[in-house]
């Protein structure tokens, strides 16, 4: 019963999406040797992302609709089915999961010494499901994947995390859970509102009323809102990427904090037209605290890590921001800013990792003067610095003044309590505060005079380290001058998705509920 | 006058039970021509004894309701997958006693017991009126009162035992009390008679009936472990031998829950507003205690016995719902619910050491490090639990709370959803342990294959439900359909 | 002509004082055993009531079923506190009390 | 049309010989790294020189060469926009990037962040000519962060050095607050114009001023024009030092000089006037936009001037200098006469980069002391370094004919001559005033450097001798522009004639007839060459002269007297109007203790303590607790629980009936 859309003639999500579990197993299965296990892991990474490039290199940029649609029934009783597909949207998420698992998978080779089976399986499993979240078009399937990520994650974090590992895990993990269970409640109802359905286009396309709209919206909002995440449910992420391994804490930053923008685009604004726009100032003024309160926070932080995780959760800020403006730039720039965000934040991440390996601590106060002894780190660190200020060049500009341009023109399309200009003036300030504290920790960290004995031992980078920075730097680089190969794919299902966003359902919910009474009236 | 009619009693959709009981019995006499080196032979036997049982039941079972014995005894496809159910419980409890049961006096006795409280679980869910479901339940009663003492030198294991006895005794004062009064205002003891005679029944007979519905869900709302009719569970739990928990966390909880559908749909139909107003309260009263209560523990079989009265909250959404979902998703909820807890039971007795039995969460830490699979497995069987989905737990509470919100109870799979992030929380717990901890005292594992064999089958049940349910939801929508 | 009321009366009294006995009694396990003996004795008053007044003999054959059942309770009951005895030296129902929590 | 790849090698060769050596400079000997950089330099520097001449025959180049974002309406094109202003810019520009890089090689031989140095300033090079060459907003604002980018990579050069990183930090922070406004600017032009591109925003400045667009704040009003310009010009603010965001500037003296003449002296910091002069068709129809230039110019040109006058640190002294003539700049472009603005620009780019070079040949004789109180008597040692200085001096003071006496005294008339009310006789006055202070503290430090006693310390007396060719050459260079830009901007150029035919600026600036400060100088003949006899500025600037004469070389006890009879004035002049002290009192602590009280009290207190732990966990541990305790394992509470469950539920149902 397996129904193929697709153009290159073979299910190529479901492999994208497989390929590392299978791979997982024969690794479990079949090799002993650590540094084998490396190997096939890395080549099973390798695999998959050539097989996601294939994604873009068929992916039509000219539709809105979904390509490389598959399914197949999975669970008749309730009509979960295994539905497939992915369009301009979810498209770069895919590849960006599967290149930075490889990333991954290379800065965590020499790093990791315990139980690398494990680890390596871990992250396979947990690329399957991070691939499978974008590929999904049917909600449960949407959920069975972002629910299972919970259990790789939890154990990356918990096994080869920090001192405060286990604390942090825990919270981790509750946390989201208890944010998606609310969308679990809300998926279920829809189904039976929208007539026993999952579909997600179908759920986009059925007329809720504002009541429904309203509570569904909601639903979706904690779990989303937990996973950007939003202020205030953003604490577990500090305290997870504080303890999460380097790896994780690239995969988290790098990806699972895509995953709840990308439900808000997936789910929120389409199914929930209405609700959306009822919503956009609280989501606007949660955005603005992200980037004015977090950004603050941010500058006092003491250790690299939970720096770099507060800055993640100003920059997703700006993300949830554009994603509530409506406007072609401001979607376009938030989902242009979680792909830059991704690549960023996960290269700081390393950058972090990469003193960690070496001085196994990441308070500031035990650096300074890191440039007289590792002057290519200094220069990789400073590159990624400036990206996360955003500089023109770097990909994190592009995003960021695309969102604030579509911010800035937001109102002309509805009316707001304070015009949207003075929101995104106000979103703008970022641009100030995250130079302070991404480059005050730089001068703490990278510049000065030798003083600390053990910083003076630190060796520079090796040709590893150098080689998986180097992918990172060219696509922020790139993606910074030259973004038009990404803002192409993105285009049109944009466009499709503003118009889903802004087109109202009550009118059609309307008619419906009439219709229904109508008939209502005819049976008695 | 008319010749006396005489015919024999359609004895075919019996043949199970005869068979059991004819085993139960066997066991016992084979076990005084066993030598003492042999008396787990005994277990084999019991273990053959529960998959000729099912093999039987498969051949008998059709996809009618079959009557027997002038209605005391009914066979219907909820009857049969219930049975299967309670074959494997019982079996796996079995296989997990093998070793565990090797030195404990009087061996033989203990497969009779389980066999014969297998057999009450197996009249339990075949019985379409009071009467079968009383003796059923009795005989299910009285044998696990007497293995749950049954390591007779343990104060604990005794202590549990009269315990449970009492508060088992007094559960059945208060269901037969139910019972003659819904017989007083029916005048029959059979479910569906019961059940039309209720919906006949005037104003005057009101209060009689809410008594014996009343009195009668509580009675059964015991055997299932429902707050506020749960305190036995965890004392119980943990005084057990640990093959002898698994055995009650699971089985007796299928053929409880059977036994209550039955009741409820049958006998009670027209009083579905009421009783869904008790099992509410009782449900979210079940969920907060289960659930909470679990966090406190140290001792894995007594946070066991909290996670059942948890998920108990939760399948009795199921029963809420009142639908097919509903039905079928107190199924699904067991069959998973089996896998994953005598996986568990399996782990704990695989660990079992001397003195020192593999009970408290200590005894876990740093598990992963010496045994990776049974760490794996714990992880599958905990994670599943928590309803992490790829495991078959996330299918199990999927499939009850879609029931549950199609009658129409947002709210309650609301509060359910909550309890079970809180319920999530001891779990991971015991996974910390596990994966995240170092050893704190020397492993000293039990070798034996079929236990193994036993974690390496229910891992991977677990997993190929959490994969792809459709099988078994089907199946159990089948088998419930016939109910409604 | 006694009325159905009253036998149920007298059964719900046995009913309660089986009930209180069982939880107002904090010396003797035995006494526990008493009690759900009278529980169900009320019970079985109960059923031999509604039979006659139903003019029903389900409700009598029940009552055999009941007295069975409540023999074979007691004996295990009993066996199992001898069985306590021998381990705690106390049938106290204050000292059954080591599993808690 | 001029030659696109001409064009486009001129940004191009400084950016390869930038990322060569950058990239490679651990493998290649000095001597490479300096000649692939210094190479390009003078190519470029070249061509410009080429562009320039066409430019001057009317030549012009305007196009795109790619799509750099492009979302719907949201088009930013790379292109470039060749006219006389960005050719005046890019000659400027190249020629003394150029002889900073032949400095250079003297200047820095031997640093070990050599070639590293020299990847920087042709980078940087590649950077300002983007910002001048640009056609767009965004090809501007390209430039403008990359510009400063490596501003803030060559304040911190020495990154050892801890107040040399902290200055690099606040000046780029400094700069982003300007940015924070360029941006919100920009974003304001594309709101209402749709387009970056200066052509079509600038044709459609009139038809929105016709429009009467309003921004509305709660209740705050303000034409759309008006918010555009102010948030442009923050931006040029933070760029180039004008109060309040000055502060950096200064600091970024912890730069090698060569740093300090290239960036913040010549061209970097001029990059915020050159954008209000590219600006002016806007500017230009917003009177409170123009007056906001105006009075931030003139505050800054007296402020700085005045704190110039008691500073020690001679790089200081030259740096608070050029904060107070950016602020002339921006007086002229604020009373329109922006080509004035820009030909100052240009002089000043020769003579303060000479200024700064020769203070960075003397820093390098005297073994990097930078205080000119250990100097003095230095003339002896290196002659041509005082001539050149000289030359400097007196073209900062507005000493005819050299060229800062051309530009100043133009920028004076212009102020005179507009009615502007308070603020052009507040511009006039700080303007006047300024001179006359200029010529003091240029001369204050000139003395005490080069005449004066002989203070420098014994031990580095040997070391005194001239500077090497490498680094004089540069100087001589310089010194020609010093000496001969401003005769040449006003024959020349003719920058001071009003008709657009002859102006070689006219075209490429807009000023609206009734704003032309030319034309009203034009009118009152104040063109003739022996006019500055005649005027305030010249005798003001001498009088400056004789001061810090009698003061330094006369009555040499005069000063400390002055110092200690003025000393509260004295004093707050010292800290420098102690702007640093309020920053770090008013934003710099808040900041940090706000940011750590919602760290502490927001997040760890609020959420994590109150709300997750207290509130979600509490309540669960309580709840748990509860239901432990209700476990007691008595067995009659236990059937106490169950009876009590019966008749709670019996009496519920029958309540209810």
């Amino acid at each position: 019963m397996m129904e193929l859309n697709n153009v290159l003639g073979f299910p190529i999500l479901t492999w994208s999406i497989f390929l590392p579990t299978l791979g997982a197993l024969f690794i479990w299965l079949f090799i002993r040797n650590e540094s084998a296990v490396r190997w096939a892991t890395l080549g099973v990474t390798v695999v998959t992302f050539l097989l996601t490039l294939l994604l873009w290199k068929y992916f039509d940029n000219s539709t809105a609709h979904m390509q490389f649609e598959e399914f197949h029934p999975w669970i008749e009783a309730f009509n979960v089915n295994y539905r497939l597909g992915i369009d301009g949207i979810s498209m770069p998420f895919i590849l960006l999961t599967s290149l930075l698992t490889v990333i991954c998978i290379v800065s965590a080779w020499d790093c990791i010494k315990t139980r690398v089976k494990e680890y390596m399986l871990a992250f396979l499993i947990l690329e399957t499901t991070l691939i499978g979240v974008f590929a999904s078009l049917d909600a449960i399937l949407f959920y069975f994947f972002w629910e299972a990520m919970l259990i790789p994650m939890f154990l990356i974090i918990g096994v080869w995390g920090g001192k405060n590992r286990v604390y942090a895990t825990i919270k981790f993990f509750l946390y989201t859970l208890g944010g998606s269970v609310l969308m679990l409640v809300a998926l279920l109802a829809m189904y039976f509102k929208a007539g026993h359905t999952f579909d997600i286009q179908a759920l986009m396309a059925y007329p809720f009323d504002f009541d429904w709209q309203f509570w569904i919206w909601i639903g979706f909002f904690v779990a989303f809102a937990v996973k950007v995440p939003m202020w205030p449910v953003h604490t577990w992420l500090p305290d997870a990427h504080t303890e999460a391994p380097t790896a994780g804490s690239v995969i988290l930053a790098g990806i699972l904090l895509k995953m709840g923008a990308y439900g808000f685009l997936r789910f929120s604004l389409p199914i929930c037209p209405d609700a959306s726009q009822y919503f956009v100032p609280f989501i606007v003024v949660l955005s603005l605290v992200a980037v004015v309160y977090i950004s603050l926070v941010a500058m006092m932080q003491t250790d690299m890590k939970r720096l770099i995780a507060y800055s993640s959760i100003a920059h997703m800020g700006f993300v949830t921001l554009g994603t509530f403006m409506f406007t072609q730039q401001a979607l376009e720039g938030a989902i242009f800013g979680m792909i830059s965000h991704g690549f960023v934040a996960a290269a700081l991440f390393l950058c972090v990792g990469v003193l960690y390996d070496r001085m196994h601590t990441r308070e500031i106060g035990d650096y300074g003067g890191v440039a007289n002894v590792m002057p290519v780190f200094a220069a990789v660190m400073l590159l990624f610095c400036m990206a996360n200020v955003a500089l023109p060049g770097a990909s994190a500009f592009v995003a960021e003044i695309m969102v604030l341009a579509g911010t800035f023109s937001a109102d002309q399309l509805y009316e707001m309590v304070i015009s949207s200009k003075w929101v995104a003036v106000m979103a703008a300030i970022s641009v100030v505060l995250s130079a302070c504290y991404t480059l005050w920790m730089y001068k703490r960290v990278v510049m000065g005079d030798l003083v600390k004995d053990k910083v003076k031992a630190m060796p520079d980078m090796s040709m590893r380290e150098l080689g998986f920075f180097a992918p990172l730097i060219v696509l922020v680089l790139w993606l910074g001058l030259y973004p038009l190969p990404v803002l192409d794919v993105i285009h049109v299902s944009v466009t499709h998705l503003i118009e889903q966003a802004t087109t109202t359902k009550l009118h059609a919910a309307q008619a419906l509920a009439q219709a229904e009474m109508l008939q209502h009236a005819v049976i008695h | 006058m008319t010749p006396m009619n005489f015919p024999l009693p359609n004895v075919v959709p019996l043949i199970p039970e005869m068979f059991v009981a004819v085993m139960a019995m066997v066991v016992l006499m084979w076990d005084l021509f066993l030598p003492k080196e042999r008396k787990h032979w005994n277990g084999y036997l019991a273990i053959v004894t529960c998959i000729v049982a099912g093999v039987l039941t498969m051949n008998v079972a059709t996809a009618e309701s079959v009557s027997a014995f002038y209605g005391f005894f009914v066979l219907d496809p909820f009857a049969a997958y219930a049975k299967l159910l309670i074959y494997a419980g019982t079996a796996l409890a079995i296989i997990i006693s093998l070793d565990y049961m090797k030195d404990e006096f009087g061996v033989g006795e203990y497969y009779t017991l389980m066999l014969f409280g297998m057999l009450g679980m197996m009249l339990m869910a075949s019985a379409p009126n009071f009467v079968t479901m009383y003796l059923g339940l009795e005989l299910m009663a009285l044998c696990t009162y007497v293995l749950v003492g049954f390591q007779r030198d343990v104060l604990r294991s005794s202590e549990a035992s009269l315990k449970y006895f009492i508060l088992g005794s007094l559960a059945s004062g208060i269901l037969l009390y139910g019972i003659s009064f819904l017989y007083g205002v029916t005048g029959s003891f059979d479910f569906a008679e019961v059940g039309a005679g209720l919906a006949h029944s005037g104003s005057g007979a009101r209060f009689a009936v809410l008594l014996g519905l009343v009195f009668v869900v509580s009675g059964l709302a015991f055997k299932i472990s429902m707050a506020p009719f749960h305190m036995w569970t965890p004392d119980a739990y943990e005084g057990a031998p640990t093959p002898v928990t698994a055995y009650m966390s699971v089985a007796p909880k299928v053929a409880g829950f059977v036994i209550l559908i039955r009741v409820l749909a049958d006998a009670l139909p027209s009083l579905q507003v009421e009783y869904v107003t008790i099992f509410t309260w009782m449900a979210v009263l079940t969920m907060a205690v289960g659930n909470l209560a679990a966090i406190a523990q140290r001792n894995i079989k007594r946070m066991l016995a909290y996670s059942t009265i948890g998920h108990v909250g939760f399948i009795i959404l199921g029963v809420i719902a009142g639908n097919v979902a509903g039905y079928a998703g107190v199924l699904v909820y067991m069959t998973v619910y089996l896998f994953m807890n005598m996986g568990i039971f399996a782990v704990i007795v695989l660990m079992r050491r001397d003195g020192i039995q593999g009970e408290l969460l200590d005894d876990f830490a740093g598990l992963a490090k010496v045994r990776p699979g049974y760490a794996l497995a714990m992880g599958l069987y905990l994670f599943s639990l928590a309803g992490i989905p790829f495991l078959g737990g996330f299918w199990a509470k999927y499939v009850v709370f879609i029931a549950v919100i199609e009658a129409g109870h947002l709210y309650l799979a609301i509060i359910a959803l909550v309890f079970a992030v809180v319920g999530a929380f001891y779990y991971l717990r015991v996974v910390k342990y596990i994966y995240f901890d170092d050893k704190r005292v020397d492993f000293n594992f039990v070798e034996n294959r079929l236990m193994q064999a036993t974690v390496v089958v229910t891992a991977i049940a677990v997993v190929a439900i959490g994969i792809y349910p459709d099988p078994v939801i089907n199946i159990c929508k089948a088998a419930v359909s016939g109910i409604i | 002509m006694v009325t159905l009321s009253s036998y149920l009366a007298v059964a719900a009294c046995l009913f309660a004082i089986g009930i209180i006995g069982l939880f107002l009694n904090r010396k003797n396990v035995i006494i526990i055993l008493m009690c759900i003996e009278l529980i169900l004795l009320a019970v079985n008053i109960n059923l031999a009531a509604f039979s006659y007044f139903l003019q029903n003999l389900d409700g009598q054959i029940f009552i055999f079923f009941v007295l069975t059942v409540a023999a074979s309770e007691v004996a295990v009951g009993l066996a199992i506190l001898v069985a306590f005895y021998r381990n705690r030296r106390s049938i106290n129902v204050d000292d059954i009390n080591t599993l808690q929590g | 049309m001029l030659n696109t790849t001409e064009l486009l090698a001129i940004p191009a060769l400084p950016l390869i010989a930038s990322l060569i050596v950058g990239l490679f400079g651990w493998a290649l000997k000095e001597k490479l790294s300096h000649s692939i950089t210094t190479g390009s330099v003078i190519i470029s520097a070249l061509l410009s020189v080429h562009i320039f001449i066409q430019v001057l025959g009317g030549a012009s180049f305007y196009g795109n060469f790619w799509t750099w974002m492009l979302s719907d309406t949201f088009v930013v094109p790379v292109g470039m926009m060749i006219d006389q202003l960005t050719a005046i810019m890019m000659i400027t520009v190249t020629i003394v990037s150029a002889c900073v890089h032949i400095y250079t090689i003297g200047y820095m031989h031997g640093d070990p962040g050599y070639s590293r140095f020299f990847a920087y300033i042709s980078g940087f090079t590649f950077s300002m000519l983007v910002l001048v060459m640009g056609n767009n907003f965004f090809t501007l604002f390209f430039g403008w962060e990359a510009v400063g980018l490596v501003s803030y990579l060559l304040i911190g050069f020495w990154f050892k050095r801890e107040s040399a990183n902290f200055a690099a930090l606040k000046a780029f922070i400094v700069n982003r607050i300007g940015d924070f406004g360029f941006m919100v600017g920009i974003l304001a032009i594309w709101y209402y114009f749709g387009t970056f591109d200066y052509r079509e925003v600038f044709d459609q400045v009139p038809a929105l001023v016709a429009q009467g667009e309003t921004l509305h704040f709660l209740s705050w009003e303000m034409s759309a024009i008006t918010f555009i310009c102010l948030a442009l010009f923050v931006g040029a603010m933070g760029k180039s030092g004008q109060v309040p965001l000055h502060v950096w500037l200064p600091d970024s003296m912890e730069g090698p000089t060569p740093i300090s003449a290239l960036i913040h002296a010549a061209t970097m910091v001029t990059a915020g006037v050159f954008m209000v002069a590219r600006c002016s068709p806007m500017f230009e129809y917003s009177e409170t936009a123009l007056a906001a230039v105006i009075i931030v110019g003139a505050v800054t040109a007296w402020m700085c001037a005045t704190i110039g006058l008691v500073q020690n640190d001679i790089k200081r002294v030259i740096a608070y200098s050029t904060c107070s003539q950016l602020g002339y700049m921006f007086v002229a472009c604020g009373v329109s006469a922006y080509s004035v603005g820009i030909f100052h620009l240009m002089t000043h780019a020769y003579f303060k980069a000479l200024l700064f070079l020769a203070a960075g040949s003397v820093i390098h004789a005297v073994l990097a002391e930078q205080d000119i109180r250990k100097m003095g008597q230095l003339k002896k040692y290196m002659p041509i370094t005082y001539i050149t200085m000289l030359i400097a001096a007196l073209a900062l003071s507005g000493v005819p004919p050299f060229a800062g006496f051309w530009s100043k005294d133009l920028i004076i008339e212009a102020v005179a001559v507009r009615e502007l009310g308070w603020i052009g006789d507040f511009a006039y006055f700080a303007v006047l005033s300024g001179v006359f202070m200029t010529a003091f503290y240029t001369f204050r430090m000139f003395f005490l450097t080069f005449h004066n006693s002989d203070r420098v310390p014994a031990k580095v007396k040997p070391h005194l001798h001239e500077s090497p060719k490498v680094i004089t050459i540069p100087l001589v260079l310089l010194a020609i522009g010093a000496l001969f830009s401003g005769a040449w901007g006003v024959l020349g150029l003719d920058i001071a004639n009003p008709n657009a035919a002859q102006n070689f600026f006219c075209s490429s600036m807009f000023v609206l007839p009734e704003h032309n400060p030319l034309i009203l100088i034009a009118e009152e003949g104040h063109h003739a060459w022996y006019h500055f006899l005649f005027s305030a500025p010249f005798w003001l600037s001498l009088s400056g002269i004789g001061l810090a004469y009698a003061m330094y070389l006369r009555e040499t006890d005069m000063p400390a007297k002055l110092a200690a009879a003025v000393k509260p004035v004295y004093t707050f002049l010292l800290n420098k109007w102690y702007w640093d002290e309020l920053y770090a009192k008013t934003l710099m602590r808040p900041a940090q203790i706000l940011g750590r009280w919602l760290w502490q009290q927001g997040d760890l207190a609020m959420i994590d303590k109150g709300m997750i732990h207290g509130g979600v966990v509490g309540s669960v541990l309580a709840g748990m607790q509860r239901m432990r305790a209700a476990q007691t394992g008595y067995v009659y509470h236990y059937a106490f629980a169950m009876i009590i469950g019966v008749f709670a539920a019996l009496t519920y149902l029958v309540l209810k009936g």
